[in-house]
C-alpha cells in the first residue's frame, strides 16, 4: 500500500529521508549525553560520599 | 568621557593602533572583487553598491576586536570600571572613537572605491549618505558584540559570528539606499528605515552593552 | 567614614573561596592581607572595589572612594608616562600629575613611552596612578612586586603620606612593607567545604 | 497551594520531569507517527502540487517550532534576568539545539519541495531568508554558550544576546519583506484565508504539529535534566579542586 | 611531525579551536552578499563563482592569524624551534593543519553555499576542483604571512594587508575557473595556472616562511 | 661532551647586554647564573638555546643537546596533563612519560586539562616536560618561579639524578635551589656604553 507518488517520489522521499535523519540525531544526541552524563554523575557523587564516609 | 575619548584617538593614530587598517582592508577588498567576479564594467557597475557597502561593514567587522579587548588585556578596562564613569558612557566613547577611526574614513573614501567599481554617478552621493547614515550603527552593534566576547580567548571569530546577524538590518536598508540612488528611483523608506535604525541602536545599545560588560568583569 | 566588611563571602568561578570576612578599615590605618597563593585574596579586593558582588554580607564605605591598583597596571604602551598619568588624573576629574611623579621618582622618564619602560619602573608608574585618582580608600594588590629595595621604600613612603593626610589602603602582600599597620590573615576565612547531599546548593 | 516557581528547584524540576518523561516519549512518539503515516499514505495528491504536498506534514511543523522554540528561549531568558532561576537559563540553553534541527529541517525540507514547485532549490524569499537568519541567530547563540567557562557569566550573556537577537530577528524579518516580494505560500494558519489548504491535509498536518511540539518538549525536558546534571557536576569537580 | 599535526587538530576540535568558524564565517559572507547587491537570482548566479571564491579566502584570512599566534604566545613556539625538527616541517605541518581544519571544510561546504547563490550547475564541480587546488595555496601563503607578523601585538589586520596581494593570483586564476566552469568554457589554462602556483607555493613558500619565523623567534 | 662558552656577545633588540661572557659546563655539573633584573639573563639563555646568534665569540657543544624551559611553559589549556606530555615527548621522538609524572607527583592530575590546573602545577607540568625530552643539556630560566617549597624539593631532586645520569645543567635563579652547583655572577660581564663618535658603530 505504498501510495504512488509520481514524478515526485525522489523529493518527497527524501525530504522525510532527510528529515528523520536530522531528527533521529538530535533524538540521539539527547539522550546519549542524558545517558553520559548520568553516569558521570553518579561516579562522582558516590566517590564524594565514600571520601566523606571514611 | 572626553578623556577617555581622546586618549583612544591618541592611541588609534601611534605606531600600531590600527587606524587606517580598516580603510587598506576595504581598499583590498574592493580590489579583489574585479578579479573574483571578472572585469565587466556593466556588471561590476549593478553590483557596486553592494560590494563597497559589504566591504565596509567587512572593514567594521575586522577591527571591533580592538575595541575592548586591548583594555581588557593590559587591566585599564577594570580600572576604568572603578572609575567615576558609568559604564554606559565608557561603551558609548568606545564605539564613538571605533566610528571615528574605522568609519567615518570609509565613508570619506568610499566615493573615491566607487570610481573603481564603475559606480553610476547618481550612485556617489546616496551612498555616501547612506554609510554616513549607517556606519554608526555598524560601530554600536559591534561594541555590543565586542563587550559579549571581551573575555574570550580568541573571541576574534565568534564575535563576527554574533555581530552578522545583527548587522542584517542594517546592511539591507544601506544597501538599499545605495542601490536605488545609483539606479535614480525613490530612497525615502529605507533611508528613514535606516537613520531609524541607527537612532534606535545608539540610543538604547549601550545599555545592553554596558549590562554583559558589567558581567563580564566579574 | 570608615570601610567595613561585614560577614562577606566572595566567589571565584561561582564558588566561594572567602567567608564570613569582616574588618574594619578606618581613615588614617593601613590593613594589610596575609594569607598563601591562591586563598583567595584578590578576589576579596575585586569585591572591595567593586567589580564583582559579594556572595553574602554587606560592604559599607566603599562605593566611589576606592582607587584599586592589580595585578597589571592598565598602561598603554605607546602612550609616554606623562600622558598615561594625565589621563588618569582627568578620569578622577583632575589634573595635577606632578606630585605623583616625584613621589616616585619618575620625573626624568616623564616623556618616555610606558612601553620602553623596564618592569620595575612600569610598576612605578602605575602605583602613581594612584595618587592621581584623589580617592581616599587605596586597594593594592601585591603592590611591590617586581620592585627593588629603593623603590619599596619610595612605595611606603607614599603610603605614609596618604594616611596622614586622612586616607586609608587595604593591601595584599606577601613581603613586610614597613608600615606599621594591622594585619590581617584572610586563611582563617577560606570557605569550608559544603555537604554534597543537597541538590540545590550548587546552583547558590 | 504550589507556586510554579517551585520547578524551579533543580531537584524538584528532575523529579517531576522523571515522572513526565516515559509517558512523553510515547505521547510524542505515537502523535508523530499518527500524523506523519496518515499524512504519508492516507492522503490525495494534490491537484497542482501533485506528491509533493507530502512534504507540508514536516515542512510547516518544523518551520513553526523553529521560532516557537525561540520563541521560548526568550522567555527563559527573561525568567533568568528577572528571577534568576537557574533552570529556566538551563532549559534556554537546551532547547536551543533542538530549534536549530527544526530549523534545519524546515529549510532543507523546502529546498528540497522548491526544487519541484519553483524549479530552484532556493531563492531569496523573504520567509526563507528570515529563516536563514534564524539559523544564524541559533548558531551564535550556541557558540556563545560554548564559549563561556563560567555557567552565570555565560547565562547572563546568552539571555541578553536572546533579547537583543530577538528585536534584531523582527527587525530582520521587516527588513527582507521590503528587500523583496518573495514568491513563497502566504500564511496558510490564518483562519480567514481563502487559500486556507483543504481539510484533507490539514487534519493530518495537525496532529504531525502536535506531534512536532511534543517531540521538542520531551527533547527539551530530557536535555534540561541533562543541563542540571552537567552544571552539577561541574561544580562538584570544582569544590573538589579547591579542597 | 605527525604528532604535531595530531595536536594541533586535537586543539582545533576542541571548546574554543575554532574549527567550523572559517566555515560559519563564509556561510555569513555568502548570506550578507544577496542582502548588499539584491535578491534577483539571475544577477547573483553571475557573480556566484567570483563571491564564492572570495568569501573562502576571506574565511581563511581570518583563521589565519590563529596558525602561530597561539603557540608564540604561551611558549609553544619557542620550545618547538629547539627541538629536533626542521623549522621548514613545523610550518608545513601548520599549513597542512590549517588547510584541514579551514580549507577542506570550505570545499566540502562550498556547493552548499553555491546553491544559496543560484551557481549554474556545470560550476558546482569546477568550483569544487579550484577550490580543492587553490585553498592549499591559501594556507600555505598565510603560513609565510603569519610567520612574517607572529611577534607583533594585534598582527591580525597587518598579516590581512600583507597577505591579500600575495592571494590575487591564486584568486584570479581559482575564479576564472569556477567561472568559465559554469558558463560552460574551456578551463585547461587557469586550471594548469591554478594548480601550477598550488605546487609551486607549496614546494618553495615554507623555506621562506621558516627563515622568517627564524627571525621572528630571535 | 662539554658545553663551552667562548667569549659570548649577545644582545637584545639589537643592543649588546653582555658580552665577553665565557664558561664551561662539563657534564655532571650545574652551573647557577645569578645578576640583578633586566642584566640579560634571560638573553644569555635564549642563545644558548640556540634561538638567537650571539653577536661575538663562539659556543660549542649546544647543537641539539639542549632542552630550554623558557618563562612561558607551552603548555596547551585545552589538552590534558598527559596529552601535553605525550605530545613533547613525541616530538623528542621518545615515548615514556611516567618517570616524569610521578617525579614531579603528577600522577593524580593526568586527566585534568592543563587550563585547570593551579599556576604552580602547571610550571611542574612545564619542568616535567624536560624529563621527557632526553637531551643531556638543561638550560632553565627561573624554574622555581611559582613553585611551594615542597615543589622546589621535587625539581632540585629532579636536577640531581639528571646529573648523576650524566646530564648538565644551566639554571637562571634569583634563589637557593639547594644545589652545590657553581654560580656564575653575570654583572660582571655586562656590555659598557660604546663610543658614539664613529658613525658605523651604531651599525653593529
Ligand atoms: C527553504 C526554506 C523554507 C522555509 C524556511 C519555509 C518556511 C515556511 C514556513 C515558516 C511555513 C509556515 C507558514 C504558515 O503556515 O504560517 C511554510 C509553509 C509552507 N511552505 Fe515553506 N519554507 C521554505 C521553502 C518552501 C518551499 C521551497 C516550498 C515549495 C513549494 C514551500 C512551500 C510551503 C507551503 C506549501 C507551505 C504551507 C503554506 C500553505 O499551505 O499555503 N516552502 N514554509
Ligand atoms: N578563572 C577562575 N576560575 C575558577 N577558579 C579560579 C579562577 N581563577 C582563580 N581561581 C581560583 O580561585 C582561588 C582564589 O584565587 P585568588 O586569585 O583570589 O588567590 P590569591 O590569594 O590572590 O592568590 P595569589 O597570592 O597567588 O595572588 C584560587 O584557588 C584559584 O585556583
Ligand atoms: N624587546 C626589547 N627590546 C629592547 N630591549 C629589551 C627588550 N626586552 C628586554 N630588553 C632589555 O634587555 C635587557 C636584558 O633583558 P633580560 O630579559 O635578558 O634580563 P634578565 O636578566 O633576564 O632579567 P630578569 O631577572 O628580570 O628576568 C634589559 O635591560 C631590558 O630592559
Ligand atoms: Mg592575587
Ligand atoms: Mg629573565
Amino acid at each position: 500500500m505504498i501510495p504512488e507518488l509520481g514524478k515526485y517520489a525522489g523529493a518527497v522521499l527524501s525530504a522525510y529521508g532527510v528529515s528523520f535523519v536530522l531528527l533521529a540525531l538530535i533524538v540521539g544526541a539527547s539522550v546519549w549525553r542524558a545517558r553520559n552524563i548520568r553516569a558521570q554523575l553518579k561516579d562522582i557523587e558516590d566517590r564524594l560520599k565514600a571520601q566523606r564516609s571514611q | 568621557m572626553i578623556p577617555l575619548l581622546k586618549r583612544d584617538l591618541a592611541l588609534a593614530v601611534r605606531a600600531g593602533g590600527g587606524f587606517g587598517l580598516g580603510l587598506a582592508f576595504f581598499l583590498i577588498v574592493v580590489t579583489l572583487v574585479p578579479f573574483a567576479v571578472g572585469p565587466q564594467s556593466e556588471l561590476l557597475g549593478r553590483i557596486a553598491p553592494g560590494i563597497l557597502w559589504l566591504g565596509a561593514l567587512l572593514a567594521c567587522l575586522l577591527s571591533l576586536d580592538r575595541i575592548l579587548a586591548l583594555d581588557w588585556e593590559d587591566g585599564s578596562l577594570d580600572l576604568l570600571a572603578t572609575a567615576p564613569l558609568p559604564m554606559e558612557g565608557i561603551v558609548s566613547v568606545k564605539a564613538l572613537a571605533h566610528w571615528l577611526t574605522t568609519g567615518l574614513p570609509l565613508v570619506i573614501a568610499a566615493p573615491v572605491f566607487g570610481v573603481l567599481l564603475n559606480l553610476a554617478a547618481p550612485g556617489f552621493f546616496w551612498l555616501t549618505l547612506s554609510l554616513l547614515l549607517g556606519t554608526p550603527a555598524l560601530s554600536v552593534i559591534g561594541t555590543f558584540g565586542a563587550a559579549l566576547t571581551v573575555g574570550l580567548k580568541r573571541g576574534g571569530l565568534l564575535l563576527s559570528l554574533l555581530v552578522l546577524p545583527l548587522y542584517v538590518p542594517t546592511l539591507i536598508f544601506g544597501a538599499e539606499v545605495a542601490r536605488r540612488g545609483a539606479e535614480g528611483m525613490g530612497v525615502e523608506t529605507p533611508l528613514m528605515m535606516l537613520a531609524g535604525i541607527s537612532l534606535a541602536v545608539i540610543a538604547l545599545l549601550p545599555f545592553a552593552s554596558a549590562a554583559v560588560l558589567r558581567v563580564n568583569l566579574r | 567614614m570608615i570601610l567595613q566588611a561585614d560577614t562577606l563571602t566572595v566567589t571565584r568561578g561561582g564558588i566561594p573561596v572567602l567567608e564570613e570576612v569582616s574588618f574594619d578599615l578606618p581613615p588614617e590605618r593601613a590593613l594589610v592581607l596575609r594569607g598563601p597563593n591562591g586563598i583567595g585574596k584578590t578576589t576579596l579586593l575585586r569585591t572591595v572595589a567593586g567589580l564583582q558582588p559579594p556572595l553574602k554580607g554587606t560592604l559599607t564605605g566603599a562605593e566611589d572612594r576606592v582607587a584599586y591598583a592589580a595585578h597589571a597596571d592598565g598602561l598603554k604602551s605607546t602612550l609616554t608616562v606623562a600622558e598615561n598619568l594625565t589621563f588618569w588624573a582627568r578620569v578622577f576629574g583632575r589634573d595635577e600629575i606632578a606630585p605623583a611623579l616625584s613621589a616616585y621618582e619618575l620625573d626624568a622618564l616623564q616623556t618616555r613611552a610606558a612601553g620602553q619602560l623596564s618592569a620595575g619602573q612600569k610598576r612605578r608608574l602605575g602605583l602613581a596612578r594612584l595618587m592621581v585618582t584623589g580617592r581616599p580608600v587605596w586597594v593594592l594588590d601585591e603592590p611591590t612586586v617586581s620592585l627593588d629595595r629603593d623603590a619599596v621604600g619610595l612605595f611606603a613612603a607614599a603610603v605614609r603620606a596618604h594616611l596622614a593626610a586622612g586616607g586609608a589602603a587595604l593591601i595584599a602582600t606577601h613581603i613586610d612593607l614597613g608600615l606599621d599597620g594591622d594585619a590581617l590573615d584572610v586563611s582563617q576565612f577560606r570557605a569550608r567545604p559544603q555537604a554534597h547531599d543537597d541538590f540545590d546548593e550548587v546552583f547558590l | 497551594m504550589t507556586s510554579i516557581w517551585e520547578y524551579a528547584n533543580p531537584k524538584k524540576f528532575i523529579d517531576t520531569s522523571d515522572r513526565v518523561i516515559p509517558a512523553l516519549w510515547v505521547l510524542s512518539l505515537g502523535t508523530l507517527a499518527i500524523g506523519l503515516i496518515w499524512g504519508f499514505f492516507f492522503t490525495p495528491d494534490d491537484y497542482r502540487q501533485g506528491s509533493t504536498v507530502k512534504i507540508f506534514y514536516l515542512h510547516v511543523p518544523a518551520a513553526l517550532m523553529a521560532i516557537n522554540a525561540w520563541f521560548m528561549m526568550l522567555v527563559a531568558s527573561l525568567i533568568w534576568i528577572i528571577r534568576r532561576h537557574h533552570v529556566s537559563a538551563l532549559a534556554a540553553r537546551a532547547a536551543a539545539p533542538v530549534g536549530m534541527v527544526m530549523t534545519l529541517i524546515a529549510l532543507l525540507t523546502g529546498a528540497i519541495w522548491g526544487q519541484p514547485m519553483w524549479g530552484t532549490w532556493w531563492a531569496w524569499d523573504p520567509r526563507l531568508t528570515s529563516f536563514l537568519i534564524l539559523f544564524l541567530f541559533y548558531l551564535g547563540y550556541i557558540a556563545l554558550w560554548a564559549a563561556i567557562e563560567n555557567d552565570d557569566t555565560a547565562a547572563d550573556l546568552t539571555s541578553v544576546l536572546c533579547l537583543v537577537g530577538s528585536v534584531f530577528a523582527v527587525l530582520s524579518r521587516y527588513a527582507v519583506n521590503f528587500w523583496n516580494q518573495g514568491l513563497h505560500q502566504g500564511a496558510s494558519m490564518s483562519l480567514d484565508a481563502e487559500e486556507n489548504v483543504a481539510d484533507v491535509f490539514w487534519w493530518p498536518a495537525l496532529v504531525a504539529m502536535a506531534g512536532f511540539v511534543l517531540l521538542f518538549l520531551l527533547l527539551v525536558l530530557i536535555r534540561t535534566q541533562t543541563e542540571i546534571r552537567a552544571r552539577r557536576m561541574r561544580a562538584l569537580l570544582a569544590r573538589e579542586r579547591m579542597q
